[in-house]
């Protein structure tokens, strides 16, 4: 049963991603996009990571993808731009990650995997990770959260600049 | 006289005397200009007459004390200098020491001093900067009293350097006039030559008591040094000469530049630039007597070294008899009794030469009081006639009477006419030389001879000072005769105190054939080694009386002469001149003694100053100079060296970065995926590699 | 009430005061001149404090202050007087005092003046104090930049060349120094720690150096390499061409810092540092240093008296009075020379100080130095010709004045030593007194020269600036103790060290 | 496929070529944008499969892999925020987020 899930949400990710890639309209790109999204949170979900699971949906789809929808609206108007560069650069964009993804599939089935014998069973994970954030890795989330005051700051100077036509 | 005042108390007081003028010296010269004139003259004269005072008071003291070889009163201030190290230390107290031979010379400094301070009252009326004058004057007295007070001998150099610097600022006390100032400087400078020898002697006896006594001496305390004397016989002698001997000789030298003895006398002369008085007081009684004091007060050093003592009775005789000489030909007043000084001081030398150490001082104080008359009595005659030149003056009997009488009596005493103090010092001279015992045979008889005839040329050279000035028509104008006037009262009244003590100088030191104690000689005994061999054993009065009756006679041949040249037959000086003109000449330009110094030490020394003065500029700097150029040019050597080689490797080193550089241009494309994809292949690159290796 | 780490407050309080003036506005000269003045004040009252409670009998340093500094080379920020430091401590409190009231009248880059000259006085009462070998080396350097900038900004038409002569004789010194310093480092182990050591104390007892430090030659030119440093810095005579040019070409008051207390850099260095450390070195060469100091006394009152520069007069005499102190110091056989040395080092100190100011005086109101073209000046400045004459006669050694006492010294205690040498040294006296009259006389005595007719009198500023060294110069002349008992068991300690 | 390791690394490593295309092929500068999302999600995925599925060993406990997909969503969000400000204002001085008409950088 599981294994049927798990088939649907891998279809529910790997497919939007080629629209994303390949279509002429940004438009469809994004809301492509959203789908993988869906797709990948869950995933997560069923890798037992509930919170990542939720906190992407929240915070990735909610938050970065409507950035990124609004960004397609805003400058979307006048003609259609042709999406992709001519044909030479895809062809080589293509093979390129041919060869890398062969490269990544192989080591991926190849290598044994120190698989732990018996899966636990998966518990609520919250309450573990706000102990692991603020005790273990208390100093990353700092720096994270310096990181993105940074970017705040940063994106509103150069909003206000472009605004003001400086 | 039992002791009127108690020694203990007066021990304390020590320390007044020569504070006493440096306060008075203090307050003329930094308040003098504020204070009226009046007050100046009072704290400059009053300080000298307490020091006075106090002196006579210690004199007491010191008679009171009975037992003679207890005779003497220190008085320790502070600690003075103080270097410790583990063989000894090197410590010296400043301590003044009040016995008979200090105490005479306090005597004679603070007693003339205060009268001399008198007459300077009337000789500096109207001259406008009093207040330095006194200052000075108050200065060079307490650097005297400190001379003659210390207690040791490095203070006593304090002392003795001091009197030097007063007598540079008092010779050129008129400074706007250059020649004056000139005058100053060569004193100080001829005086620094004689306190080198000073230094050294001092150093050469600390150091040999020190290694003698193994490190128990430390100091240079009189007391000290006369215990420890008897080690200089131990060590051992230096090029074959004993170290007292080097030790004397050159403390000899420091007597000859400070007393102006032979070789260093030539500052003496040109002192006379400065205000009469000074002459008087430094130039005549004080401080050229320093040389004698200091002698006297290292006797103990003297008598075991008796070829010094044979070279300080050589050199001091022959300078009375040189100095004569050039005395003769003067026309200067000033400098006739300038000379006339060197020759008594020359006296002085013969008599300490020949260990008569009380009669040296016995001459010294009589001197003081004529030779300071004869300054002062030329002084108020200068200050009449306001010219120096004897030639221009004349006839002054008439106009000056006190002047006149009071000189008549320095004249007879200077002369050595018999009942005046000059006749009675100098024939213990010549009859302590007569008997001297010194280590040249016959050279005691010799030197007595010279003095003789000094003594003579002395008569003769005063005869004629006083006929030119006194006797005759005065030759200086008419309009000047009108305006000649006798001195002030404030300066006669000094002229007859000293006349009086120059008439009655000589009942301190009475010769052996009158009979009666020689107070003098009796009062310094225990200050002086005991065996000094003054005359007084038993020997033929007759001797000591025909010798006394031969210089009476050569002594008033001398004035006759002179009063036959320059007062009855005015001529005669003239041909004798003319006969013997080269002689004369030689005499008048002082055997050309300036010239031959100014070739011999002052010319070479400037030239090896400018030598070292241009050496320095280029030869040192030169080099430091040279050094720059150099290394400039061999920097400028290797800059075009590596112009060339180094310089054009680089260039094709750059060429070729150029064009590589051109070529990897182009990636720059400015599109993002290229730039993209270089960063993926990068990667990819960089997973192949691990993944082989 | 004094702050306890007492040296290192009174090293880097002028360099507080330094900060302070950089804030001032450029429109208020005189409140940098003052802030320069208040930042001199309590270190001058501290060197005071430390004058009085010092322990005139114990041998070891005090107020010692050890803190590790840079631990990867076991350097330490050592600091600690000594008998020979505290007076030229104090010296260097008070003339720099006296020197920011005489540099009154600067008034172009004012702040960077004083800013600089405060980074001097510390940099030099850094020295004094300084017991690392590596602490002393780099207050060493620190006290030669502010001095080049001083000389080559505020300095005289020659200033450039002048400032690089300067600049590049010392540095060449001190790279020379800076060599010996790594030899001493390399060469000692600590018994403690058994790491290297740059501390002055440790370096001292010979125990600690390894064998490549005990062969002869190493040693040998170890203390040829600190003794030429130290020589450029008193200067002795072959290294001396640098000081007239300097002296010339700086303004007063920094002539006055670089003669009253950098000239003593020199010979502080040797008693401080090539002494302890290679005591049998310093027995070799003492033959040697007393020569050298000899022809130092010679030769600069030859050149003396051949300058119709009036600074440059000066500068020489300074060499040929340095050379009396090297005199002294070569001595090992008492304590009587080297007593002598170091109080001439302090007596110097004052005495130059007063000369330099006074051509100040006179360079302020005439802007010329030549002797010749002066004359009859007593007439006019009667006052100032009181103060020259005064300080004239202290510097030509006049006994009752603070000078003679340390000639003499020197001269009594090399007499047993080194005979000949002392000998003619002691005619030195004659020549300082030859050319100090004859500059006196052509300056002052004389005629009065109409062209000067007009100049004003010393002010009172010029006058307060010397009136301390004037009462120092006559009180330690009839009073030597203060200073020689705060001396004399150091060096008695010294010689011991020496004399092994 | 079944639920397994292999698997989920294959969809990662599909997510990440897929985004890396994207981003080397789109003119459109917002589409690269997707394109790098595209990508960190694939790392995200691959960081949480790993840490679901391997052995724990003392130093990684079993949440570390999730915390660290956690971080890089923060990061994301950093990052977009700023690049999309970027070509916003690319946007309002040239008019166009064509990539290639950012081209004045060029060496």
């Amino acid at each position: 049963m599981t294994d049927l899930i798990f088939n649907v949400f891998i279809l529910l990710t790997i497919i939007p991603c080629f629209w994303v890639a390949l279509s002429s309209n940004i438009v469809h790109a994004a809301f492509s996009l959203l789908i993988t999204l869906f797709g990948i949170a869950g995933l997560y979900v069923l890798l037992g990571a509930d919170f990542i699971g939720v906190i992407q949906v929240i915070v990735y789809i909610g938050g970065i993808l409507v950035l990124i929808i609004f960004g397609v609206m805003m400058t979307q108007r006048g003609k259609l731009l042709p999406l992709s560069i001519q044909l030479p650069g895809k062809l080589f964009g293509a093979v390129l990650t041919g060869v890398i993804l062969a490269a990544l599939l192989l080591s991926a089935t190849r290598t044994l995997w120190p698989v732990a014998a018996v899966l636990g069973e998966p518990q609520l994970t919250s309450a573990a990770i706000g102990d692991l954030l603020l005790g273990k890795y208390l100093i990353p989330f700092e720096i994270a959260s310096v990181l993105l005051l940074a970017a705040l700051i940063g994106a509103v100077l150069i909003a206000r600049r472009s605004v003001r036509g400086e | 006289m039992t002791n009127l005042i108690d020694p203990l108390h007066m021990k304390n007081m020590l320390w007044l005397i020569p504070c006493l003028p440096l306060a008075g010296a203090v307050i003329n010269g930094l308040l003098g200009k504020r204070l009226p004139v009046r007050l100046v003259h009072f704290v400059g004269c009053a300080s000298v007459f307490l020091a006075f005072l106090i002196s006579v008071a210690g004199f007491f003291t010191l008679l009171g004390i009975e037992e003679p070889h207890q005779r003497f009163l220190i008085q320790p201030l502070y600690q003075w200098i103080l270097t410790v190290w583990h063989q000894g230390s090197f410590s010296l107290q400043v301590a003044f020491r009040l016995d008979p031979l200090s105490i005479t010379l306090c005597l004679v400094v603070t007693g003339v001093g205060f009268l001399i301070h008198l007459y300077s009252v009337g000789y500096m009326a109207g001259d406008e900067s009093q207040a330095r004058y006194f200052a000075y004057l108050n200065l060079f007295t307490f650097s005297m009293l400190l001379l003659v007070l210390a207690d040791n001998l490095l203070l006593m150099f304090v002392g003795w350097e001091g009197v030097g610097l007063c007598s540079y600022l008092l010779i050129g006390f008129w400074f706007t006039d250059l020649e004056k100032a000139q005058a100053g400087m060569k004193a100080f400078i001829v005086n620094r030559v004689g306190d080198f020898g000073f230094f050294v002697g001092l150093m050469l006896l600390f150091w040999t008591l020190f290694e003698g006594s193994n490190g128990t001496i430390t100091g240079l305390g009189f007391q000290q040094l006369r215990e420890s004397i008897p080690l200089l016989n131990s060590a051992s002698p230096i090029l074959g000469v004993g170290l007292a001997t080097w030790i004397g000789l050159l403390f000899f030298v420091g007597a000859t530049g400070k007393s102006a003895q032979i070789p260093l006398y030539i500052w003496l002369p040109d002192a006379m630039a400065g205000p009469t008085p000074v002459s008087a007081f430094i130039h005549a009684a004080t401080m050229v007597t320093a040389g004698v004091y200091m002698i006297v007060r290292l006797n103990f050093l003297y008598v075991i070294a008796p070829a010094a003592m044979a070279v300080v009775a050589v050199v001091g005789g022959v300078t009375a008899f040189y100095a004569a000489t050039i005395a003769l030909t003067q026309n200067d007043i000033k400098r006739v009794l300038a000379y006339s000084t060197i020759s008594q001081l020359g006296y002085m030398f013969l008599a300490v030469g020949v260990a008569a150490f009380s009669t040296g001082i016995f001459h010294l104080v009589t001197h003081a009081f004529f030779k300071a008359l004869l300054f002062l009595g030329a002084g108020s005659v200068i200050h009449a006639v306001h010219s120096n030149d004897m030639l221009e003056m004349g006839g002054l009997k008439k106009y000056m009477p006190h002047t006149y009488l009071t000189f008549m009596a320095a004249y007879l005493a200077i002369s050595g006419i018999p009942p005046f103090s000059g006749f009675v010092s100098k024939d213990e001279i010549l009859w302590a030389t007569f008997n001297s015992h010194l280590p040249v045979a016959g050279l005691g008889k010799a030197l007595w001879a010279l003095g003789l005839l000094t003594a003579g040329l002395t008569a003769f050279y005063m005869t004629r000072l006083v006929a030119l000035t006194f006797m005759g028509g005065f030759r200086g104008g008419l309009e000047k005769e009108k305006h000649l006037h006798e001195s002030p009262s404030v300066m006669t009244f000094p002229l007859m105190a000293l006349a009086v003590l120059s008439v009655v100088g000589g009942v301190i030191g009475l010769p052996a054939v009158t009979h009666l104690p020689n107070l003098l000689h009796d009062f310094l005994g225990p200050v002086l080694s005991s065996h000094g061999a003054s005359g007084h054993q038993a020997h033929a009065y007759w001797l000591e009386l025909l010798l006394m009756l031969i210089s009476i006679g050569v002594a008033t041949t001398g004035i006759y002469l002179g009063w036959l040249f320059y007062v009855k037959r005015p001529e005669l000086p003239g041909k004798v001149a003319a006969r013997f003109a080269k002689m004369y000449q030689v005499l008048e330009q002082k055997y050309y003694v300036d010239e031959i110094y100014q070739a011999l030490f002052v010319r070479p020394l400037l030239k090896l100053v400018a030598l070292s003065g241009r050496f320095d500029l280029n030869t040192i700097d030169g080099a430091v100079n040279l050094s720059s150029r150099v290394t400039a040019k061999f920097s400028f050597l290797i800059g075009w060296e590596d112009l060339k080689i180094v310089d054009g490797a680089v260039n094709g080193l750059a060429e070729i970065f150029k064009r590589w550089g051109a070529a990897l241009r182009h990636l720059q494309t400015g599109k993002i995926q290229h730039y993209l994809y270089s960063v993926v292949l990068g990667i990819f690159g960089l997973c192949v590699f691990m993944f082989l290796f | 009430m004094l702050p306890d780490h007492l040296l290192s407050w009174m090293i880097f309080f002028p360099l507080l005061g330094a900060g302070l003036i950089l804030f001032v506005p450029k429109r208020y000269p005189t409140v940098m001149k003052g802030i320069a003045l208040a930042a001199t004040i309590p270190p001058l009252w501290w060197a005071a404090n430390l004058y009085v409670q010092f322990d005139r009998w114990g041998t070891g340093f005090q107020y010692v202050e050890k803190v590790p500094w840079i631990r990867a080379f076991n350097i330490h920020y050592y600091l600690g007087i000594d008998g020979i430091s505290v007076p030229m401590v104090l010296l260097t409190a008070l003339l720099s005092f006296i020197c920011i009231i005489a540099s009154w009248n600067i008034n172009e880059h004012v702040r960077g003046y004083f800013a600089l000259f405060l980074l001097l006085d510390t940099s030099m009462k850094g020295v004094f104090c300084a017991l690392d070998f590596f602490m002393f080396y780099v207050f060493w350097e620190l006290m030669l930049l502010p001095m080049y900038f001083l000389i080559g900004i505020w300095g005289g038409p020659r200033k450039e060349y002048a400032a690089i002569k300067f600049f590049l004789f010392t540095l060449v010194g001190s790279v020379l120094m800076l060599v010996v310093m790594l030899v001493f480092y390399f060469g000692s182990v600590e018994p403690a720690t058994g790491l290297h050591s740059f501390d002055l104390t440790i370096l001292a007892d010979q125990s600690v150096h390894q064998a490549f430090l005990r062969s002869h030659t190493i040693r040998w030119l170890c203390y040829l390499g600190l003794f030429i440093g130290f020589a450029i810095k008193i200067p002795l005579v072959p290294f001396h061409t640098w000081l007239p040019d300097a002296h010339v070409e700086a303004p007063t008051a920094i002539s006055v810092i670089l003669a009253g207390i950098l000239l003593k850099m020199g010979t502080y260095g040797i008693l401080r540092i090539s002494y302890p450390l290679l005591p049998d070195m310093a027995r070799e060469f003492a033959l040697f240093a007393a020569t050298l100091g000899l022809i130092s006394i010679i030769y600069g009152a030859l050149c003396a008296m051949a300058q119709t520069d009036l600074k440059k007069l000066i500068a020489y005499s300074s060499i040929s009075h340095m050379g009396f102190v090297m005199l002294g110091m070569s001595v090992f056989s008492n304590t009587t020379a080297i007593n002598g040395a170091v109080l001439q080092m302090f007596n110097h100190g004052t005495v130059t100080a007063m000369l330099f100011l006074l051509v100040g005086v006179i360079y302020d109101r005439a802007h010329i130095r030549d002797i010749d073209s002066f004359g009859g000046l007593a007439k006019t400045m009667p006052v100032y010709a009181g103060y020259t004459g005064l300080a004239f006669f202290a510097a030509l050694g006049l006994p009752g004045l603070s000078s003679f006492i340390s000639e003499a010294l020197v001269l009594v205690g090399s007499f047993q030593q080194y005979k000949i040498i002392t000998i003619t040294a002691t005619t030195g006296i004659i020549l300082t007194a030859a050319y100090f009259l004859w500059t006196m006389q052509r300056v002052f005595l004389g005629p009065q020269n109409k062209k000067w007719a007009d100049l004003p009198e010393i002010s009172l500023r010029e006058a307060f600036t010397l009136t301390p060294l004037a009462l120092i110069v006559v009180l330690l002349g009839f009073y030597p103790m203060p200073v020689l008992d705060l001396i004399g068991a150091t060096l008695k300690h010294t010689v011991a060290m020496v004399v092994g | 496929m079944q639920y397994s390791l292999p698997s989920f690394l294959i969809v990662s490593s599909l997510l990440f070529c897929l985004g890396m295309y994207t981003v080397l092929t789109r003119r459109n500068a917002i589409g690269i944008l997707m394109g790098i999302e595209l990508v960190l999600n694939g790392a995200g995925l691959n960081f949480v499969a790993f840490s679901r599925f391997l052995e724990p060993s003392q130093t990684t406990n079993l949440l570390s892999g999730q915390i660290f997909t956690l971080f890089i969503i923060a990061v994301a969000a950093a990052e977009v925020a700023v690049a999309l400000a970027i070509v916003l204002s690319l946007y309002s001085r040239m008019k166009s987020i064509d990539v290639e008409d950012f081209k004045n950088l060029r060496g």
